[in-house]
């Protein structure tokens, strides 16, 4: 059952992924966009990591994709003006993918099942979050917080 | 029976290089002071040379040994030192003696030459190196001695440097001489390696001692033919005596030291100074080495005496002379004639200086002429010059029994018929004796006989400071000859260190009825040959392929010319070649790669634009310009460049495991 | 469902990423490939640390957040910039923006 | 307390600093009286050196970063001390050479300084300081003061030697990680037994011996150098070739042959080959060169490779006896000297022509022999010395550097004899071009050798001698570094 269900969303995934990366509209990639990080947030189910594919669906659906659409909209550059499609990238990542899976495949000794694990409550990454990682967690929002002034200021300042 | 001077046969090479330094340091101005001090650090050395002679009288087999350190590295010492023995004493005085003799000869010579005192100050430079040579007892040190004498010969061979040709013959002996002295180095480096030292006699642990060379082991013939290597570019042996005639333009004089004193006497003095090591396992007295030797010997004599005769200018004549001399010398080496090489060479030295210093009178008298063509007759125009010229050419023809070159011919010629190894070299030795006897005919009657050409007209009689040495050495050349006869073979036995013991009876062998009827024979078909030769040779006459042949050198210089040489100057364009557009161009290429990157990634309509940039910075060029390629100011060039870097990593970290 | 599946999943999701960086003229798609980069290292993350030795310290699962979280910051900064550089070229096409070229 | 190392290393920085803050009109007066003062401070160091004692000396080590393992730990060897009497020796001769502006005097004390430090450092972070220091005043002094085609020699000169130290700093990052030492003398203790694993070790015997090939420079790493030279001002060339591409020959024999003496002795043949083609090619190349400085610049990368070719024939071989090691260091550590002294005699003199005739193209020039007599002969001294003429300073170093490597390398060390041959068929080429045949118009107006030029020249050429004739005092200097040296490789 898992195996089925993981080999349809691999293969929705990267799809999705591949769909984002190469259709020529963007409203239509953007879309794809969002349709791949379901796929992921599935994984992250499927690996018992369900806050985090909470979190993933979250910021990226609701946000990101949210975001890119509007700029997209705010842009009013819906299609790529150039056609043409660089043919470099597409070695040089032919080339690293081709790299990586030789890695992968040399790596001997990998694990092949997951451990058995008590599910992580949102409650203990809550208590994680405030004990071991709270720093992190603080430098994060600083960082959020910058980056949302520092955004808004960029945008803004033609109007003025 | 040590005196000061055994203890110090240093002084003797060290009092004309003193001597050149001093003149060097002060002699700009002072011409008359430069000759001065020159010819008192000559004499020096003469007197010297005799003081150490005199204790090598008393005793046979004598040998005075003074080692030293010259420095540590390491932990390990590096010993040279000086020795003196019977052969480098009698070296010594022959070397001496006529380097005085063209000392002087140079004073009248060299007379109006504006760089008078430096010419000095090297001949010194030179009589000092050679001398060096000779008492070196570390074969180290003699290859020191051995490098200055290059370098002296170098500076005086070029000594006229404004004439190109000069020029281009003095590199011509540098490096042909070099190419001998590559392979002597390598065989001191075997040598030192295999045997532990270089000191020729070390108190019974020396290279030239028993159980050095037991030491040396299997290598002892590619250790003496290395040797040999520096004794033919030195010797002008085949195929490196191409240096030699060439030498020619330089003073006269310098030719004379060259050819008789220093230099080629250098080649010859060193094989006979390491004969142990050619020596080593000798059955019937036959090694390899030394029957390369004898080879080597026999076609440079004869291929030189060939070539003499197809010559006309006066002193390449006599640079033919010496080279077919030389190689006669080495024959008599290799086929175990030791002291009869040796007493050739110091005879040749006095009769040879003799034939040159006599050929510079010539050629002083005639207002620098050399080509034989133009003179003649001259016998009654010059008259000490011409019988002094007459005893050289009787000494070196070999004409027996008053004249020093008969006797040792004669010794050669009986060293090579006892040679078990083959007859071949004593018949080519005949010939050689034939051929020289020819050519001498030939310059003779060229010179001085005949009618009157060209340039014999205003001929003169040299001045007495020319004249005298060349009475001196033509006196020597007689005189030498009561210590050489096998009747009392002084020289020899004195060389040898067996006792002489004298013995009439030996005074007529059959060897020297034939040395004598074949000198009367080559000198009677010399006479018959060129009783009329005029402007014209008769031997072009009859046989005018032939006499090219000889005339050109048997083209050996151009074929040196078309293939060794014209190899190397390719070889060294190609080193340039290639340094320019492939390793400098591999560099590049992995520029070319960031390049071809930036080419990809920029579509081809945008290119255009490119372009466009390109040409306003047109002005950075060459790697500026590769460089700036790479910053192509497009994030995604950067994006893939850190891509490709990161793929890097990651393969080296698989691959690391 | 294995590690090694996983991972070549996720190198497929940032190659595409990569790809879509490298390959494409408009900077909203970079961006995506960005993204798209990100999210393949947190499956990773994620990923090893459900099959790795101590998966009862959530520490890939902590680290996947804080990815998401700079992600995010960094989507909406370069979101921004997309609209200033529009505003100045009136281009999204990031081969007309080579003012860095040396 | 500064200890005398200290003091001869800050001098010339102070040098430099005054220069750029007393902005005086002549600068070189003042850039040599530093020179003066830390010459002299060198030669202190030698006095207090103690010629008999083996190890490092004068050693002062003060806490830098402990936490990456760098401290200040400088002391001096035979080796070092014989690197820092050169580099004082070679510095003022350049200085000598021709008028330098005040920029140029700063950064040439500058990297006088940063020398020092490289030769007498012994710690890696140190070391690696000083090293890269001397890079970025030679990029400059190429750059800014250099002639033609500048831009391209400096950045050439800067790439080439940046991607070497690159490498070597990557390989000495991986060594620290695994040993967690900087130190040298720590680190050759430890290169025995090997310092990392399997294929690291190797790409860590790379990334140094890229780094240092190209320093040196050996062949095929070497296409930087002739251009540097050449464009390079005389003194600047002077340098470059005097001092600061010792230090790559320096760090072979004090990091990559201790650190790394099992990979040198597989690798070895093919190290040897190397060295053979930068002997037997670079002066073939100089022959066909037409102009004098690259000429000059190329026989340098021959010169160098004998010191290489001593130190590889040792330590690659598999069996060397204690005489050959001995001889083929000593013959190194001379020929090092030897090379400094000559190669800069040679650039300098090619700089007096160059200011005389405005060019120095081989062809621009013809019987000069007439017309400056004492130039020409003192400039073949030097020539003659760089192709090894036995009573000047270059035979004793190469006789000793082909005694020790015969006995182990034979047929690369008769390959190698070549070079000598081709190193005399170009000089020979030069002094034919230059000195003989008729006088060329353009030189009629040439002027000898002036007095200032003279207080140059003598001085050197009489060390030429010197060494040639009785070099115990220059092996007085090392002879116990070699000894230990020695023990070392073996």
């Amino acid at each position: 059952m898992s195996t089925v269900a993981f080999a349809v969303i691999a293969i929705l995934t990267l799809a999705a992924a591949l769909a984002a990366a190469t259709l020529q509209k963007l409203m239509h990639a953007a879309l794809s966009f969002a349709v791949m990080f379901v796929g992921i947030s599935a994984f992250f189910f499927l690996l018992g990591a369900e806050f985090v594919g909470l979190v993933q669906i979250f910021v990226y659906i609701g946000a990101v994709a949210v975001l890119i659409v509007f700029t997209i909209l705010l842009t009013r550059d819906d299609t790529g003006k150039v056609r043409s499609f660089n043919w470099g990238g597409v070695i040089v990542a032919i080339a690293v993918f081709a790299g990586l899976v030789w890695a992968i495949a040399k790596t001997k000794s990998l694990p092949l099942t997951p451990s058995q694990i008590e599910p992580i409550t949102v409650q203990r990454i809550g208590e994680l979050l405030m004990t071991n990682y709270v720093w992190p967690l603080q430098c994060v929002g600083v960082l959020l917080t910058a980056a949302l002034i520092g955004a808004l200021i960029l945008v803004m300042e033609e109007k003025s | 029976m040590n005196s000061w001077i055994t203890n110090n046969v240093w002084l003797i090479p060290a009092a004309p290089i003193a001597a050149s330094l001093l003149i060097l340091a002060f002699g700009k101005a002072a011409r008359r002071a430069a000759a001065a001090v020159a010819i008192v650090g000559q004499i020096a050395a003469l007197t010297m040379s005799i003081f150490a002679f005199v204790p090598t009288l008393h005793s046979h087999g004598f040998r005075a040994v003074q080692n030293f350190t010259w420095f540590t590295f390491g932990e390990q010492i590096l010993r040279i030192g000086f020795v003196l023995d019977p052969l480098a004493a009698a070296m010594l005085l022959m070397i001496a003696l006529v380097g005085l003799c063209i000392f002087v000869f140079s004073i009248g010579y060299m007379g109006e030459d504006k760089n008078f005192s430096r010419f000095f100050a090297y001949l010194s430079f030179f009589s000092g190196a050679m001398l060096g040579v000779v008492v070196a007892n570390s074969l180290l040190l003699l290859f020191v001695f051995w490098e200055l004498v290059g370098l002296a010969s170098y500076l005086l061979i070029g000594f006229w440097i404004e004439r190109p040709s000069a020029a281009a013959a003095a590199k011509k002996a540098f490096i042909t001489t070099r190419i001998g002295d590559m392979g002597f180095f390598l065989g001191i480096l075997l040598l030192y390696h295999r045997s532990g030292t270089l000191l020729f006699y070390d108190g019974g642990r020396g290279c030239l001692e028993p159980v050095a060379l037991s030491a040396i082991g299997s290598s002892v013939t590619l250790v003496a033919l290395l040797i040999f290597c520096g004794a033919m570019g030195k010797s002008g042996q085949f195929p490196l005596h191409v240096w030699l005639p060439d030498a020619m333009e330089g003073p006269t004089p310098v030719s004379a030291l060259i050819h008789a004193a220093t230099m080629v006497a250098a080649g010859v003095f060193l094989v006979a100074r390491v004969y142990p090591i050619f020596s080593v396992g000798a059955i019937n007295g036959v090694t390899p080495s030394l029957t390369v030797v004898v080879w080597i010997g026999v076609i440079t004599g004869l291929m030189a005496a060939l070539i003499a005769i197809a010559q006309f200018d006066i002193k390449r004549i006599l640079a033919y002379s010496t080279v077919s001399q030389l190689g006669l010398m080495m024959v008599s080496l290799g086929a175990g004639g030791v002291a009869a090489g040796i007493m050739h060479l110091l005879a040749h030295g006095f009769f040879k200086a003799l034939l040159f210093l006599g050929a510079g009178s010539v050629i002083h008298g005639l207002h620098h002429e050399q080509d034989i063509r133009k003179m003649g007759g001259l016998h009654r125009l010059m008259p000490i010059t011409f019988l002094t010229y007459a005893v050289g050419m009787m000494a070196l023809s070999g004409v027996p029994f008053f004249f020093s070159g008969g006797w040792t011919k004669e010794e050669i010629l009986h060293a090579t018929s006892n040679w078990p190894r083959s007859h071949l070299p004593h018949y080519l030795a005949l010939i050689g004796v034939i051929l020289t006897a020819l050519y001498m005919t030939r310059q003779i009657i060229y010179v001085f006989f005949g009618n009157r050409r060209a340039a014999s007209e205003h001929a003169h009689e040299s001045p007495s400071v020319m004249a005298i040495p060349l009475i001196v050495l033509a006196v020597c050349a007689v005189f030498l000859s009561v210590v050489l006869t096998p009747a009392w073979p002084w020289l020899e036995s004195y060389l040898t260190g067996h006792p002489a013991r004298f013995d009439a009876r030996l005074l007529i062998q059959p060897m020297i009825v034939v040395s004598l009827a074949l000198v009367g024979a080559g000198v009677s078909v010399g006479i018959w040959m060129y009783r009329r030769a005029g402007e014209a040779d008769p031997l072009q006459h009859a046989q005018p392929a032939l006499f090219r042949f000889l005339e050109n050198k048997m083209w050996i210089d151009e074929i040196y010319g078309r293939t060794v040489i014209a190899l190397s100057a390719i070889l060294a364009r190609l080193s340039d070649w290639m340094d320019r557009h492939v390793w400098d161009a591999l560099v590049q290429d992995i520029g070319r790669i960031g390049q071809f990157f930036g080419r990809v990634t920029t579509s081809a309509d945008e290119r255009v634009i490119n372009a466009g940039v390109d040409e306003s910075t047109s002005g950075a060029h060459g790697l500026g310009r590769l460089m700036s390629r790479w910053h192509s100011g497009q994030i995604q060039t950067y994006l893939g460049a850190v891509a490709l870097g990161m793929l890097a990593l990651v393969l080296l970290y698989a691959w690391l495991g | 469902m294995t590690l090694p599946i996983l991972l070549v999943i996720s190198s497929g999701l940032f190659c595409i990423g990569l790809l879509a960086a490298l390959s494409r003229r408009h900077a909203i798609f970079i961006l995506i490939g960005i993204e798209m980069m990100l999210a393949a290292a947190n499956l990773n993350f994620i990923a090893f640390w459900r099959f790795g030795p101590q998966p009862a310290q959530p520490t890939g699962m902590m680290v996947a957040i804080f990815a998401i979280a700079i992600a995010a910051a960094e989507a909406a900064v370069g979101l921004a910039m997309v609209i200033v550089v529009y505003r100045h070229f009136r281009s999204t096409n990031v081969d007309q923006l080579d003012r860095l070229k040396g | 307390m500064v200890g005398l190392i200290s003091i001869v290393i800050l001098i010339p920085l102070a040098g430099a600093i005054a220069l750029y803050i007393g902005q005086p009109k002549n600068a070189r007066t003042v850039a040599l009286i530093f020179n003066a003062l830390s010459a002299f401070y060198a030669v202190m160091l030698w006095q207090k050196f103690d010629v008999t004692a083996s190890g490092l000396q004068l050693v002062e080590r003060h806490v830098w970063i402990p936490s990456i393992g760098a401290e200040y730990l400088v002391g001096v060897d035979g080796l070092s001390l014989l690197l820092v009497l050169l580099t004082s020796l070679v510095f003022p001769f350049a200085f000598s050479a021709q008028r330098l502006e005040r920029g140029a005097c700063a950064l040439m004390l500058v990297t006088q300084a940063a020398l020092y430090g490289t030769f007498s450092a012994q710690n890696f972070v140190l070391w690696f300081l000083f090293y890269e220091m001397t890079l970025v005043p030679a990029f400059l002094l190429i750059k800014i003061y250099g002639g033609e085609n500048r831009d391209y020699a400096a950045v050439k000169f800067f790439v080439y030697t940046f991607l070497g130290s690159v490498a070597m700093l990557l390989a000495f990052l991986g060594i620290y990680f695994a040993k967690g030492t900087f130190d040298f003398a720590a680190l050759a203790g430890l290169g025995k037994t090997g310092l990392l694993a399997g294929k690291l070790q190797w790409l860590a015997f790379a990334g140094i011996f890229l780094g240092l090939a190209v320093k040196v420079p050996l062949f095929p790493f070497h296409t930087w150098l002739p251009d540097a030279y050449q464009t390079a001002p005389t003194g600047v060339s002077m340098v470059l070739t005097g001092a600061l591409s010792k230090m790559g020959v320096y760090g072979f024999i004090r990091l990559l042959v201790p650190l790394f003496p099992n990979e040198i002795k597989i690798a070895g043949p093919w190290l040897l080959a190397l060295v053979i083609c930068s002997i037997v090619f670079a002066p073939l190349a100089a022959w066909a060169q037409r102009d004098l400085k690259r000429m000059v610049a190329y026989l340098s990368i021959n010169h160098l490779g004998y010191c290489l070719l001593g130190l590889f024939a040792i330590t690659a071989g598999s069996t060397s006896s204690l005489i050959d090691m001995h001889a083929a260091l000593s013959g190194v550590f001379l020929q090092i000297f030897n090379h400094g002294l000559t190669a800069a005699a040679l650039f300098y003199f090619v700089g007096l022509l160059e200011q005389r005739r405005g060019l120095r193209g081989i062809n621009d020039f013809g019987g000069l022999m007439q017309r400056t007599p004492l130039l020409c002969g003192w400039m073949s001294i030097a020539m003659f010395s760089s192709l090894g003429l036995p009573g000047l300073n270059g035979f004793v170093g190469e006789f000793l550097i082909f005694k020790g490597s015969f006995a182990t390398a034979a047929s690369f060390t008769a390959v190698a004899v070549l070079g000598l041959l081709f190193t005399a068929v170009t000089f020979m080429r030069a002094m034919q071009a230059l000195f003989s045949g008729p006088l060329a118009e353009s030189c009629g107006g040439f002027s000898d050798l002036v007095r200032g030029e003279k207080f140059v020249i003598v001085p050197v050429t009489l060390l030429m001698f010197a060494i040639g004739i009785s070099p115990q005092f220059i092996f007085n200097i090392f002879n116990a570094t070699v000894v230990q040296m020695a023990r070392l490789f073996a």
